[in-house]
């Protein structure tokens, strides 16, 4: 680990903010594509069900 | 094109308030800055200029969703539409009502209200030569903004989403203009640069309005 | 001068309502559209209209022909039949009223305020409103709903005399106006009622 | 290699961006890693600003991928008006929440850089606030997509917005210069000056700017199918509606 003297905190706290906004983004449109292609699935099976 | 300007000026007058309502938004937010301030008149002095430009700026935005609205609902719009009256005039024509309703009176309004600010005497006549300058843009602007939002339910608060961010050029060179002015230094530069947006806003913004429109009138 | 539309086909957002639609309507002819509610009688007058372009087909008439009128009439509460009259007549550039006024019996009515008008009277307002576009061809969306048995009665009288002066109207409407020369098209074959032909989305998209 | 007016089609554009995306997604791992680590811990620190220079790995990055991102939804917006580009359409409107984020992290980075540097948590410099405007242009246009319900007009609507917010946030940028003189450093990656920053610093920081731009292309893409799969979704309620 280097020594990242009197400002460490500040180096870490960025780090830490920005590798976590990213993870937001990241696990968000994983969920969303989740929710959205299981809605789909079963719309489209319903209509071939239908026809 | 002035049947348009004309019935829009009656109606102002006889239903919606017309100049009055902006005006009074003006003078109680511009009353209630030093509740929230502090009555040193020093303190006041300095920051007159940004206030004033606050309050005329949210005196505009108040009246933007009402520019469309209206004739939406019942039916004027469509009618506009395939009249020989083209979309962009109409615009062009709501912004110049709404600049005549809200705008103008705020010129006018300004001196009295930064006296009451204690904005410094020399700043007065910058203050009415910025407002003059830049309330046209904050019409051409709400313009656009109104019609883009005008097919939605409830979208005021979309609307000052949408529009507030295009309104910061005008305010701080408008403000800065004003600040320059009051403080005795000069002060041409950020008018000049205030005009040239809005030039440029009531050039190009009620091809765009009129672009939302047929989008909204599909 | 006739209004002719070739294999017309409309959409109403993502959905396209009508498809093949084709017919003529001569000056002095009148055409009632029938069909159930929601079948496109209003989506086909918007696109006569200009007011939402056309998925396919040709709308051949001359240019500035066509009047539209919805149920919301256009007209402002707080200004007077005259002032109404007056800002369309502006807005349509043809300058005078008094033809219009006649024609609908406004005279005594020109300085009361159009929101203390009955549903009839401001019908009759409305329908002078058209006279005042000055365009020959009028596309009505049911113009006589709200008004009882004596004002239809003075509605179609209005809409023969258009006619007899050479105009023509497209008219959708469930009652019978007894119009003398009134075809009647039914648009159920017409209608469509799948999604936009220019929609990419509306096959599989794995 | 297929011209993007074929990906106007939806199933064309599926099947390739499914084949492309973990090829994306890997370089886009593999760049942040060794970016980030390299910067992290193989380069000294600066001799004035210490250890957080350090930051400038993620920062000066994100900034410029907040601002392509914009500029991406603008000329997404302007093939969709022009050439009714569906796709491409929805690939602005799945980019305008990652070029958001790309947007707060520079301001989180940035105010957290300016602590120690010029000691206060948030300096009013023309460079750090015309980000903060950006943020704004994104919410606005974010906002916007929700609230309309037919999607084409949404569209049309979203890519006017793009283009008159773009014209604004270059005018805003300019009036910020001229507004607040500013503390912030010069461009650190301009291409004309001959030597920017010392190269240790240098090559690093281009791994991970090239990191944050697959990352970038891969979560648009990743979000595009995903908004192709909600239209579809869209389209099918509405003909089930249609009965």
């Amino acid at each position: 680990m280097p020594d990242l003297g009197q400002y460490a905190v500040y180096v870490l706290a960025s780090y830490a903010v920005s590798l976590g906004l990213l993870a937001v983004i990241i696990l968000a449109s994983i969920f969303q594509a989740r929710r959205i292609r299981a809605r789909l699935e079963e719309v489209e099976s319903r209509k071939d069900r239908a026809a | 094109m002035i049947a348009l300007l004309s019935r829009d000026l009656a109606l102002a007058i006889r239903a919606g308030g017309g100049f009055g309502l902006s005006l009074a938004f003006f003078l109680i937010f511009t009353t209630m800055v030093p509740f929230g301030v502090g009555p040193e008149t020093g303190v006041l002095a300095v920051i007159a200029p940004g206030i004033l430009w606050l309050g005329a700026l949210l005196a505009c935005l108040l009246s933007l969703d009402r520019i469309f609205q209206l004739d939406w609902e019942d039916g004027t719009l469509d009618l506009i539409a395939t009249s020989p009256v083209p979309l962009e005039g109409l615009a062009a024509i709501k912004a110049l009502a709404h600049w005549i309703t809200t705008g103008l009176p705020l010129v006018l309004a300004a001196p009295v209200l930064g006296v009451l600010l204690n904005l410094p005497a020399s700043g007065h006549g910058w203050l009415m030569a910025s407002l003059a300058l830049g309330t046209p843009a904050l019409s051409a602007i709400g313009t656009f903004g109104a019609a883009l939002t005008v097919g939605i339910k409830r979208g005021g608060l979309l609307l000052s989403l949408l529009v507030l961010p295009l309104y910061m050029p005008t305010l701080i060179f408008a403000a800065l203009c004003v600040t320059r002015g009051a403080a005795g230094q000069e002060a041409l530069t950020p008018l000049l640069l205030v005009g040239g947006i809005t030039l440029g806003c009531l050039a190009v913004l009620p091809f765009a309005a009129a672009a939302a429109l047929r989008v909204n009138l599909r | 001068m006739t209004l002719r539309v070739v294999d017309l086909a409309c959409a109403r957002g993502p959905a396209q309502i009508l498809a093949g639609v084709t017919f003529a309507v001569a000056p002095g002819q009148a055409l009632i559209l029938r069909g159930p509610n929601g079948a496109g009688k209003t989506t086909l007058l918007r696109t006569l209209a200009g007011l939402t372009p056309p998925l396919a087909g040709r709308i051949e008439a001359d240019p500035d022909a066509i009047a539209y009128a919805a149920h919301a009439d256009g007209l402002k509460a707080q200004l007077s039949v005259r002032e109404n009259l007056v800002f369309w007549a502006g807005v349509f550039g043809t300058r005078d009223i008094t033809a219009a006024v006649a024609a609908f019996h406004l005279g005594p009515l020109l300085d009361r305020r159009a929101g203390e008008m009955s549903a009839g009277q401001k019908r009759r307002l409305s329908l002078a409103r058209l006279l005042v576009t000055g365009r020959p061809i009028w596309c009505l969306d049911e113009p006589t709903v709200s008004l009882d048995a004596e004002n239809v009665a003075r509605f179609a009288s209005a809409v023969t005399a258009h006619l007899g002066r050479g105009g023509a109207a497209i008219i959708a409407t469930h009652i019978d106006l007894g119009l003398p020369t009134a075809q009647t098209l039914d648009i159920t074959p017409f209608v469509a009622k799948r999604i936009r032909a220019d929609d990419p989305f509306a096959e599989a998209v794995a | 290699m297929a011209s993007i007016w074929e990906y106007a089609n939806p199933r064309k554009f599926m099947a390739t961006s499914a084949f492309v995306l973990p090829w994306i997604a890997g370089l886009a791992g593999v760049c942040l890693v060794v970016g980030l680590v390299w910067g992290f811990f193989f380069t000294p620190d600066d001799f004035r600003q210490g250890s957080t220079v350090k930051i400038i790995y993620i920062h000066v990055p994100s900034a410029i991928m907040a601002v392509n991102a914009w500029l991406m939804m603008l000329v997404a917006s302007l093939i969709w008006v022009i050439r009714r580009h569906h796709v491409s359409a929805l690939a602005a409107k799945a980019a305008a929440p990652v070029g958001m984020v790309f947007t707060l992290i520079a301001l989180a980075t940035g105010a957290i850089w300016g602590q120690p540097m010029w000691g206060t948590w948030w300096e009013w410099d023309p460079r750090l606030t015309s980000f903060l405007i950006l943020f704004l242009f994104y919410l606005g246009y974010m906002a916007l997509w929700e609230a309309i319900e037919n999607p084409d007009s949404a569209a049309d609507l979203t890519s006017v917005l793009c283009l008159v917010g773009s014209v604004f946030a270059v005018i805003s940028r300019y009036a910020l210069l001229f507004w607040n003189q500013g503390l912030h450093q010069g461009a650190t990656l301009s291409l004309d000056r001959e030597q920017n920053i010392s190269n240790v610093f240098w090559y690093p920081l281009v791994i991970s700017l090239a990191g944050f731009g697959f990352l970038f292309l891969a979560l648009v893409l990743y979000r595009t199918q995903t908004e192709i799969r909600a239209r579809r979704l869209k389209a099918l309620i509405a003909q089930e509606r249609m009965g």
